[in-house]
């Protein structure tokens, strides 16, 4: 029974599912949070969550599951049957500024809040049009 | 007009659109998967065979598209700045007295940290890491001396000197392979095949990643520092 | 030469900022503006001398990145390292007085503009592409809340927050090319694109065009943009509408051009630039702000561009490239005055006209004005007269109309904006500028004026520009093909 | 065993940064962030990418909650929203 299960969930299209739908609803549960949160911070959680999302879709696309991680050693010793290194090396300089743009928003909100003290994005409307 | 709506409203029309854009985006997505392809990154695979490195990532990463990773120094040094300038003017905020098991345990950790920051960065060419997680594992050491010690704090000018070196070497190295190789951030030292797997091996590579560790590692400290607040910016 | 140069060298003096910080107080000022006219004279040499050329960066193409240099980014390259020399050369000028707070942060950004600027202009890699955006985003973002005011603080934010989400949907689309397409370079992408399923074609271009539209300041997608504007200081407005929105402009229709070609994408391209244009042009007409009002009158130029290049042929694209000249210089000089008079007067009302004292300042706004409106002998006539003669010659009345109707309503209020230069009120003591301020003006001035009236000494240029934009298979070939 | 963790670690990462998204209190919903990024962790190293994990592991939720936290400290944030 279990055996079965564990069989089902390996088999390759379903992973691909797995990897599709759950990446997307990741996604969603950021954009959701975009659209329906007014704090600054909840507004980059979201966005963060959104980035996220993302980058397991990517990897989890190009992922093969019969493959090695591209490193040798362990017995290995050629550059065969490995994943595909590129989307690694992308998705690790995307976290890097992801992350360096995400601390200079949050140095922006924390100068805005000690000069307005505000932190609602709907009250940030110091340039409301007349 | 009057954008203020209830907070129910918002909700329901807010997750209603979300669903749909990501319903539409996965309809295609699960109607179109990923092809099986010979992609990019096989041959690059194929091509990491002749330059001596273990771990392809850091090859693909520091040399097959080291420009993006400049680029992304680029954008960390910005970062840094940036925050330098917004959170610079504030008042030294008093510290609370941290506790005796922190002030105790950082005394025993600290190091610890370090020399697995540096061993990440200078292994980056040989097993899983390199110096971005390095030089942001150092950066937490440093972060742990800021909470666990009131008095401590990051010795500017020596950031500050390591940081102009960092940056100027791995923009230097650069220019030096586009004067000797023909390309810019070309592989110009020697480098024997037969080493692989020897601490020093990959001929420029490992070079650039422990400069991109000593970049990243000064960069992550000052902001760290900064959102702390105890800066004391020029 | 190579062209790594553009990019290299302003890292370079970005890195090295604390050393030069040691030669005195006015050492990365002049290390700043020196290595600017390098690369002005370097652009010059090149334009010289290179038709088509590719730089290596590490390996070769296609599984490396690597600079296209040909004579449509070239042109754009002249046209920001001209411009960014000018608007140093004017800051010198104001720095004497009123210089910014910690200036040599201030002299890092406006590199890292220039450098991401250029990055994405010859850079033919979409991965790339991408950490250029997100280098010219995040200096943009620190520059527009440079002065810590609540306004600049919310302009920053906002310009942040917009940018986040745009290089979310960006990357996704990247992604996406890599996984269906299994390569990131353009020439690839271009030869392979249109083997894509229909669908999959549709999201791809898509997601990028959110990811550009917010940057290209775009109908739909530019509802934070005159916040931004008028949020941050004209000084810096200057650098984003000539220089920064140019480049993304430049590097989304290069890959229109190169991945979808006459795609089913282009008529909504084409109808969202004059829908863009209108809009902006109407909402212009209640603005009482001056940063506000050509911030607007930005948006509409910028979708005059948009459905200019959307036609698809070089006629249309040299009308296009004649624009970019003329309204990222125009709109340098209307920045670069304001700043003049905000720094004197404290205000930037249209009011604020009225008391203006200097005869230099009023000439120069109104030369750029009708310039901006496309007046007979100056050069934004050129690329009117030509945008509007292509959209006649592909049959697309529609858009002829509406360009036609927004150029007369942006003329009524640039003829409110002269009515206040030119009434009698109360003046305040004369507006004096230094020797270097006046010679940026004048220079701009004399490029305007050369344009509109000599185009024939430029046109053999652009044209050759024009046409190694849409010569997509050259571009195609020097990738792929011509080297060893 | 693969699918099943893969299938698992998204649900429980969906979880969290759903639950983090819609939590009245930011301190809670700092913690669950971070949750979000060790889940993030935990799926990279079975999609074959250490490289990546590593960096997810120290930047995602590491520095990123740090970087949260201090914000929290500074903006003395009211907790209902």
């Amino acid at each position: 029974m279990i055996e079965a299960l564990f069989n089902y969930f390996n088999q390759e299209y379903v992973i691909r599912a797995l990897v599709d739908v759950g990446s997307m609803t990741l996604f969603f549960v950021g954009f959701f949070g975009l659209l329906t949160q007014r704090h600054l911070l909840k507004i980059f959680m979201s966005i963060s969550v959104m980035e996220i999302a993302i980058f397991l879709f990517f990897i989890g696309s190009i992922f093969n599951k019969t493959y090695t991680a591209p490193i040798l050693g362990d017995g290995h010793t050629a550059f065969v049957t490995m994943n595909d290194p590129i989307p690694h090396a992308m998705i690790l300089t995307a976290i890097v500024i992801g992350m360096a743009v995400f601390a200079l928003g949050v140095s922006f909100a924390i100068e805005y809040y000690k000069l307005t003290g505000k932190t609602d994005i709907n009250d940030i409307n110091e340039m409301r049009e007349k | 007009m009057n954008f203020k709506r209830d907070i129910a409203t918002r909700t329901y029309s807010g997750f209603a659109i979300a669903a749909l854009l990501i319903l539409t985006i996965l309809n295609i997505l699960l109607q179109i998967g990923p092809p099986d392809i010979q992609r990019a990154g096989d041959q690059l695979l194929a091509m990491s065979a002749d330059d001596g490195v273990a771990n392809a990532v850091t090859s693909v990463v520091v040399y097959f598209r080291g420009f993006d990773t400049l680029g992304e120094i680029a954008v960390l040094f910005i970062a840094a700045l940036g925050i330098g300038l917004m959170l610079s003017a504030h008042n030294r905020t008093t510290h609370e007295e941290s506790n005796y098991i922190l002030k105790k345990a950082s005394r025993m950790l600290f190091p610890m940290i370090m020399l697995f920051g540096v061993y990440v960065m200078i292994y980056g060419h040989l097993s899983p890491g390199g110096g971005f997680q390095g030089g942001v594992i150092v950066a937490s050491g440093v972060l742990l001396l800021l909470i666990s010690r009131e008095e401590f704090e990051v010795p500017h000018s020596v950031i500050s000197a390591l940081e102009t070196f960092a940056g100027i070497s791995y923009v230097l190295i650069g220019l030096i392979g586009l004067l000797v190789v023909d390309k810019f951030l070309g592989n110009f030292l020697p480098n024997n095949i037969s080493q692989m797997g020897m601490l020093f091996s990959g001929g420029v590579i490992p070079l650039i990643y422990i400069v991109v560790g000593i970049k990243v590692g000064s960069e992550m400290s000052m902001i760290v520092q900064n959102l702390i607040q105890r800066s004391d910016d020029d | 030469m190579s062209s790594i140069y553009f990019v290299a060298l302003p890292l370079l003096f970005g890195f090295a900022t604390p050393l030069l910080q040691k030669f005195g107080k006015n050492g990365v000022a002049y290390a700043s503006t020196g290595m600017q006219v390098g690369l002005f004279l370097l652009a010059l040499y090149l334009m010289a001398t290179s038709f088509w050329a590719v730089e290596i960066i590490s390996i070769n193409p296609p599984l490396g990145i690597s600079f296209v240099l040909n004579r449509a980014s070239l042109l754009f390259v002249f046209l920001f390292t001209l411009l960014m020399m000018l608007f140093s050369f004017y800051y010198l000028g104001l720095r004497k007085t009123d210089p910014f707070p910690s200036e040599n942060k201030f002299f890092i950004l406006i590199n890292m503009v220039l450098a991401s600027s250029i990055g994405l202009v010859l850079s033919s890699d979409l991965f790339n592409i991408y950490v250029f955006f997100e280098i010219a985003g995040i200096s943009a973002y620190i520059l527009s809340a440079y002065h810590k005011t609540p306004k600049a603080l919310e302009a920053g934010l906002k310009y942040l927050l917009t940018g986040m989400l745009a290089s979310v949907f960006l990357v996704f689309g990247i992604m996406l090319v890599y996984i269906h397409l299994g390569t990131l370079n353009l020439a690839v992408v271009s030869q392979t694109f249109h083997t894509l399923p229909f669908n999959m074609k549709m999201l791809i271009s898509l997601l990028l065009f959110i990811g550009f539209g917010f940057k290209v300041e775009i109908f739909p997608l530019n509802f934070w943009v005159t916040d931004v504007y008028e949020g941050s200081s004209s000084l810096i407005n200057s650098l984003f509408s000539a220089i920064v929105v140019k480049a993304y402009l430049f590097v989304f229709f290069h890959i229109i051009y190169l991945a979808m070609p006459a795609s089913d994408f282009a008529p909504f391209l084409l109808m969202t630039g004059a829908v863009s244009m209108l809009a902006a042009e109407i909402i212009a007409l209640k603005q009482t702000n001056l940063k506000r009002v050509f911030a607007y009158s930005s948006l509409g130029q910028v979708g005059l561009i948009f459905a200019v290049l959307s036609l698809e042929n070089s006629a249309a694209v040299a009308a296009g490239f004649f624009i970019v000249i003329a309204h990222s210089v125009a709109k340098m000089m209307i920045f670069l005055s304001i700043t003049s008079i905000e720094r004197e007067h404290k205000s930037v009302d249209i009011a604020t006209l009225k008391e203006l004292n200097s005869p230099f300042l009023t000439v120069m706004i109104v030369l750029s004005m009708l310039s901006l409106l496309g007046i007979p002998l100056l050069a934004g006539f050129v690329g009117k007269f030509l945008a509007l003669k292509s959209f006649a010659m592909s049959g697309e009345f529609v858009v002829l109309g509406v360009i036609i109707v927004a150029s007369l309503i942006e003329s009524i209020y640039y003829f409110k904006i002269t009515g206040n230069l030119f009434e009698k009120g109360e003046r305040r003591r004369r507006l004096s500028l230094s020797k270097s301020q006046k010679s940026v003006f004048v220079t701009l001035a004399v490029l305007l004026v050369v344009l509109g009236t000599l185009p024939w000494l430029f046109s053999g240029y652009i044209q050759d520009a024009s046409l190694s934009m849409v010569d997509t298979e050259s571009y195609v070939n020097l990738l792929m093909g011509g080297l060893k | 065993m693969t699918g099943i963790i893969i299938l698992f670690s998204f649900l429980a990462v969906i979880l969290v940064a759903f639950m983090s998204i819609i939590q009245k209190s930011l301190p809670d919903a700092i913690i669950l962030f971070m949750g979000v990024g060790l889940g993030a962790v935990v799926l990279f190293f079975v999609f074959q990418a250490p490289d990546v994990a590593l960096t997810e592991a120290v930047i995602g939720s590491g520095i990123s909650t740090l970087i949260f936290l201090m914000a929290l400290k500074h903006l003395k944030a009211e907790h209902e929203l």
